[in-house]
């Protein structure tokens, strides 16, 4: 036993330090922990592929600085501890000047909790709870808009176009739905729309139908759903079985914004909009390529996460070809004079309005026509002009 | 009571029932394991995601139809699972520990790899329903046009919750009228005698842990018209059938379907007056409720009526 | 020599800090001290007392949430939660006992499972007093370095094997494990089960909720869905003792060994990628049937695997 | 005087069967009382009403004069009643030894204390030799004594046997034999259930005759073995070996 331990022991320590240091010679190489078993799988997968495009461009492009770029991935189980493991081994061990990378906004809060302490900076790619980049962290940047700001787009066009007096809010219950729900509710007042029923549940329920029967009774002109995957989906098939006729069906980002939604909804997805960051079709330069590139690897168009992702990369590179020196605090420095348009739009650390080191952008709206999420809002963005007002469904065919 | 109301009252109604009648099934196969064999299986949930894979690449390399799929899914998960209860849990059925709970650790670990498999696999992507018929539905004022409420009814939870019914009946007479359905009855109200009855009770172990998996793939089967797919999905759905055996009484098919069919109205109905967010802490506390004062769940009421107190 | 051994081992892991280790390594190994806590508190009442609680998560989480709570809302340091969270745990277990210890054997553990997701889903419901899913975040932890936290969570540790180690070694003790063996022939022999039940579930709970409070401080963020999660805590718990040693003393340690220290080593190997999970569910599955009182309750079994004692 | 314990109109009942009816009875200080009848007269049931693990339905039980029915188990042990069972329920994965420890704990102050007089019961009891061997392990003999020296070490006033003697083979039963009337010595009393026919009416100052939960005669064993209500409840039934 005791030999047995012994040799256990060894196999463990020495497979902690091998790991080379992260700019060794003339690579250099990252470590990204993401979910990637577990409930998040999916977007962690989505990620890492993301990620791996970018690398094999900025690769093919020469690397950062003449040094070849190597990703490591590390799987968090979507497990905050275990983040923030994964974060300890990237500062010791790896010696990696800098963090980007998970996805849940638990896990963030796990990894900026350690980044700020050991002064490295960390990029936060995903993670939209509101609180993540108003703590007064230096050393947490956020390329995505929090969670409050996912709406912008969506609210103008709410006002400009609908003009609607009464909603109703279906969100689910995590973190991330409260916030969404909370920020539509701000916005009701600030456009005159009074709310008529705002009600949460838990992810991953079978049936809405009790729920969206209540909904039809207050007969609201819009129903604002913020909701991820596949609940998106569940709730439009069933609004369509319930006959539920609504001026306008309005999706918070996250699961209405992915294929998936309309591969799942099918007819019932039509004519549904949605508040998204991003879309393929958006006119930010290398949106469309990326797109594609995906597309043609994975079958299908990834959602605004791995526009996330793949652009992350390249901020990090900008970061690091104007950095003065590979050291934290510099590329810290550099992080905060960041200003470039990537294909997931245009990313400048701020701060204001309680937040710090916070990219904020536009908003886009998509709109399910023919089958498809096509940008309508703001117009300027816009792929195809909106459809409103919508047909009822008993006169869908 | 408004129009509107009983709109809505009705409505939550015909949803609980249909959402019941599926749960009953999900929650019969786990009150056999639990009750023949006494275990706690968390790996229920992710049985019913094995067959779910099943019933979608049928679908989806042959067309063959989740409804028609059960016919293929449910023998071959009947199988599976004799096999898991074979080769995995009867070992540790048979060896000596301090805690006989190590074998629900077991079926942890069964369901950890499992989901793990379906990642490496399928992928940890979502899958969506593939049939056509997903949100169709009948309508009352299709059919009576100057109705003054509007009812709904979609078409595949009808269809789901006709097929569950179906085969939890023809369960019952498996299990009343056959051999082998009684003494797996035996097994289940009392392992001595009914060893002393001369019930092979370790090949009534073998078809319970069978029947059960076939149970809980028929179960996924009928889910995937309604419901979406991914590797973890199985969490969610054990617990659920743990709620309906207790409420429904160990071992008890009747008491399962009328569990099935108590959780179901009562989440709509918590959805709809409550608020869906407290859905979950409703089923928990019904569960615990039920665990306190009425042990025996459902089952033991239906049994003291029948001997007339 | 085997009477010192606890020392020695103690005096070693207080060391352990000067010997340069990286802090991955020291955020792993309190992990690990972390998990011991959990584990050897939970076999007590599960090991020893024989009661398999399924929501240990129950008293993990609300330990968490005492030291998380006083610093959000009252503005207190998170450190208070931990002798703050021994009354409040005491408290709780007194509750959930009363509710959960008349059910026995797969009753028993259901109830408790039930009672750690009804207290997750309050937790996420109760937004006022919690921040529901929002969790609460510590601006700032007390420490950068790991030594202090190592050192307080390996006191919370040595204060717990001691308890427990005593409290096996007493009366409660004889008790616990009579309750265990059989609870009706306990019962008739003069024990009151239902008291002794309670006892063990209150200690238990107290030693999780400590573990619990010194998660927040060191991790510095909570949610309900990570400090209240069934299968991440509760039934990880149970599988830190099972795999370690049922009703051993070092049981839950080398469990949490193999479950903190053999995951993360498993997870990190290179070219392995999602597998991991599988990997490391097949070892658990095989440690369950081969080795089914766990490494160190059937450590007898793997020295005549290896050829060691054959002389005895 | 008044007797040890008194069974006053005692019924139990499970759903609409009568278990054990209208029974009455009572046991003196110092009796060795056997309680007999035939397979299901309720001998069991009888015990487990008076030790507490069952509520009687109708009637009192009186121990020393005071009302226990309806305490619960262990309260009656405190009271000074300690039983075995039939089917043996030693606390398997404990050391003979330990077995005993864990109940002489109920009248010690210390360890050390119930650890003495753990050790001094089993010697009393002839099992000494076995005391560090893990009693799932034992004979079933060994395993009956065991029960003995288990309730033994709770020191009751009065003892309830449950079929001690039953499956044992003639040398584990003379030593059985030996113990229980060293048991009386001791001042201890003692209510017996007996299959076990010869023994029963060998060691008995009376005894009490069950048959489909309702007592059928009471008497000295030659009073009990002439009474014709007897006879005809164990006709058909074979007399136990």
């Amino acid at each position: 036993m005791k030999r047995l331990v012994l040799l256990m022991v060894i196999v463990f320590l020495s497979s902690l330090l091998i790991t080379t240091v992260a700019t060794a010679g003339d690579t250099v190489t990252f470590t990204i922990p993401l979910p990637l078993t577990g409930s998040k799988a999916k977007f962690g997968e989505i990620e890492k592929r993301s990620y791996e495009i970018a690398l094999e461009e900025i690769n093919a492009a020469g690397g950062i600085k003449g040094k070849k770029v190597k990703l490591v991935f590390e799987d968090s189980q979507g497990k905050p501890e275990i983040s923030r493991a994964i974060a300890e081994k990237i500062i010791d061990v790896k010696k990696q000047p800098v963090i980007f990378g998970e996805y849940s906004s638990s896990c963030s809060k796990a990894i900026a909790a350690v980044a700020e302490e050991r002064k490295v900076p960390y990029l936060v790619v995903t993670g939209a709870a509101d609180n993540i980049t108003q703590q007064n962290y230096r050393y947490v940047f956020r390329m995505n808009p929090s969670v409050s700001y996912y709406t912008s787009g969506l609210r103008s066009f709410l006002k400009e176009v609908v003009k609607p007096r009464t909603i109703a809010i279906i969100h689910e219950s995590t973190d991330f739905g409260t916030k969404g729900a909370e920020g539509m509710v701000k916005d009701a007042k600030r456009i005159g729309m009074k709310v008529v029923l705002k009600e949460k549940y838990e992810s991953g329920a079978v049936d809405f139908k009790p729920i969206l029967s209540k909904v039809k009774s207050k007969r609201p002109d819009v129903i604002y759903m913020v909701s991820y995957v596949m609940d998106a989906a569940l709730l439009m098939r069933q609004i369509k079985e319930l006959r539920i006729d609504a001026k306008l069906f309005a999706g918070g980002a996250a699961g209405f914004a992915i294929p998936e939604f309309i591969e799942n909804a099918k007819d019932a997805s039509e004519y549904v909009v949605t508040a998204t960051l991003w879309s393929p079709m958006v006119a930010y330069p290398g949106a469309k390529d990326f797109a594609e590139k995906y597309k043609s690897r994975h079958g299908k168009y990834p959602s605004y996460h791995g526009a996330e992702a793949y652009s992350a990369l390249y901020v990090i590179k900008d970061a690091l070809e104007r950095a003065k020196s590979w050291s934290s605090e510099d590329i810290r420095k550099a992080l905060k004079e960041t200003n470039i348009v990537t294909a997931f739009g245009p990313i400048k650390f701020e701060d204001r309005e309680g937040y710090q080191n916070q990219n904020f952008m536009d908003t886009l709206v998509l709109q399910v026509i023919d089958g498809k999420h096509e940008t309508i809002w703001p117009l300027k963005y816009a792929t195809r002009k909106y459809v409103y007002p919508i047909p009822r469904w008993r006169d869908r065919r | 009571m408004d129009a509107v109301a009983i709109e809505v009252f009705l409505q939550t109604l015909i949803s609980g029932l249909l959402l019941g009648g599926l749960y009953a099934l999900i929650g019969i196969g786990m009150t056999l394991i639990m009750g023949v064999m006494k275990i706690i299986n968390l790996a229920h949930g992710e049985l019913m995601m094995v067959a779910m894979y099943m019933a979608y690449w049928l679908f989806v390399l042959f067309h063959i139809d989740p409804y028609i799929s059960v016919f293929i899914v449910a023998p071959v998960m009947f199988f599976f699972g004799m096999a898991i209860q074979r080769f995995l849990i009867n070992p540790v059925l048979r060896v000596e520990s301090i805690l006989p709970e190590n074998q629900v650790i077991l079926t942890v670990g069964i369901g950890m790899v499992l989901a793990n498999l379906a990642t490496l696999f399928f992928t940890s992507d979502y899958r969506s329903t593939p049939v056509k018929y997903a949100s169709d539905a009948w309508y009352l004022s299709d059919y009576w046009r100057d109705s003054p409420i509007e009812l709904s009814l979609s078409v595949p939870w009808t269809v789901s919750f006709t097929i569950s019914v179906v085969i939890t009946v023809a369960l019952w007479f498996f299990l009343t009228k056959t051999d082998t359905g009684k003494s797996i009855r035996a097994t289940a109200q009392d392992l001595e005698a009914a060893m002393l009855m001369g019930v092979n009770v370790e090949r009534m172990r073998l078809v319970t842990f069978g029947l059960g998996a076939a149970l809980v793939g028929a179960a996924g089967c009928l889910f995937i018209p309604i419901y979406y797919l991914y590797p973890a999905l199985g969490g969610r759905f054990t617990l659920i059938a743990f709620v309906i055996t207790i409420l429904g009484g160990l071992g008890s098919t009747v008491g399962a379907i009328i569990g099935g069919l108590i959780l179901g109205v009562f989440e709509s109905m918590t959805a709809t007056y409550v608020g869906m967010g407290w859905a979950p802490v409703g089923r928990f506390l019904i569960f615990i409720a039920a665990l306190i004062f009425l042990p025996g769940g459902v089952a033991s009421l239906l049994r003291s009526r029948r001997l007339g107190k | 020599m085997k009477r010192y051994a606890p020392y020695i081992i103690v005096v070693l892991l207080a060391l352990l800090p000067f010997s340069g280790l990286s802090t991955y390594m020291m955020h792993i190994i309190i992990l690990m001290i972390m998990w011991s806590v959990i584990g050897m508190a939970w076999n007590l009442l599960g090991g020893y007392c024989g009661q398999v609680s399924f929501g240990h998560a129950a008293f993990f989480g609300v330990g968490a949430y005492t030291a998380g709570i006083l610093y959000f809302k009252l503005g207190i340091s998170a450190w208070w939660g931990i002798p703050l969270s021994v009354v409040v745990l005491a408290l709780e277990a007194l509750v959930i006992g009363f509710i959960c210890l008349r059910l026995r054997g797969p009753f028993f553990a259901l109830a408790t499972l039930a009672m750690g997701e009804v207290l997750r889903v309050t937790a996420e419901n109760l937004r006022d007093f919690t921040q529901g899913t929002l969790g609460i975040l510590i601006k700032e932890r007390t420490w950068v370095e790991k030594t202090w936290y190592y050192y307080i969570i390996l006191a919370i540790a040595v204060l717990t094997y001691i308890v427990v180690k005593k409290i096996i070694e007493s009366k409660l003790g004889y008790y616990f494990v009579a309750i265990r063996e059989d609870q009706d022939a306990a019962e008739s022999l003069g024990i009151n089960t239902t008291l002794y039940k309670t006892i063990a579930l209150v200690i238990s709970a107290v030693l999780t909720g400590l573990a619990g409070a010194f998660y927040t401080n060191y991790m510095g963020y909570i949610d309900p869905e990570v400090v209240f999660a069934l299968h991440d805590i509760s039934i990880i718990t149970i599988m830190i003792v099972m795999v370690g040693g049922v009703a051993t003393y070092w049981g839950p340690v080398v469990g949490a060994g193999i479950m903190v220290v053999l995951a993360e080593w498993i997870r990190s190997l290179p070219r392995i990628g999602t597998a991991h999970q599988t990997l490391f569910g097949v070892l658990l599955i095989l440690i369950i049937i081969f080795l089914p009182n766990g490494v160190v309750g059937d450590f007898s079994k793997i020295k005549r695997a290896l050829g060691f004692g054959r002389k005895v | 005087m008044t007797p040890l314990l008194e069974i006053k109109r005692v019924s139990r009942f499970f759903g609409g069967l009568a278990a054990v009816m209208d029974v009455s009875f009572n046991v003196n200080k110092g009796e060795i009382v056997g309680l007999i009848g035939p397979n299901g007269a309720g001998k069991t049931t009888l015990f487990n009403v008076i030790n507490g693990f069952y509520k009687p339905s109708r009637g009192d039980i009186l121990f020393k004069g005071q009302r226990i029915s309806g305490l619960k188990p262990h309260r009656i042990c405190r009271l000074g009643i300690a039983r075995t069972f039939q089917v043996v329920k030693p606390l398997q994965r404990m050391t003979v030894l330990d077995n005993v420890v864990a109940s002489a704990f109920l009248r010690s102050d210390s360890k050390r204390e119930a650890v003495k007089k753990a050790e001094e019961i089993l010697e009393f009891t002839g099992l000494s030799s076995e005391k560090d061997k893990i009693s799932k392990g034992l004979p079933l003999g060994m395993r009956k004594r065991l029960e003995i020296a288990r309730a033994l070490a709770t020191e009751p006033e009065l003892l309830l046997l449950d079929e001690s003697f039953a499956g044992l083979n003639p040398t584990e039963l003379v030593q059985s034999i030996e113990v229980i009337k060293k048991i009386k010595e001791r001042g201890i009393t003692i209510l017996i259930i007996e299959h076990h026919m010869k023994v029963i009416m060998s060691i008995s100052d009376r005894v009490v005759v069950l048959n489909y939960g309702e007592k059928i005669a009471e008497g000295t064993p030659e009073e009990v073995s002439r009474d014709p209500l007897v006879i005809e409840a164990y006709l058909g039934e074979a007399p136990a070996a």
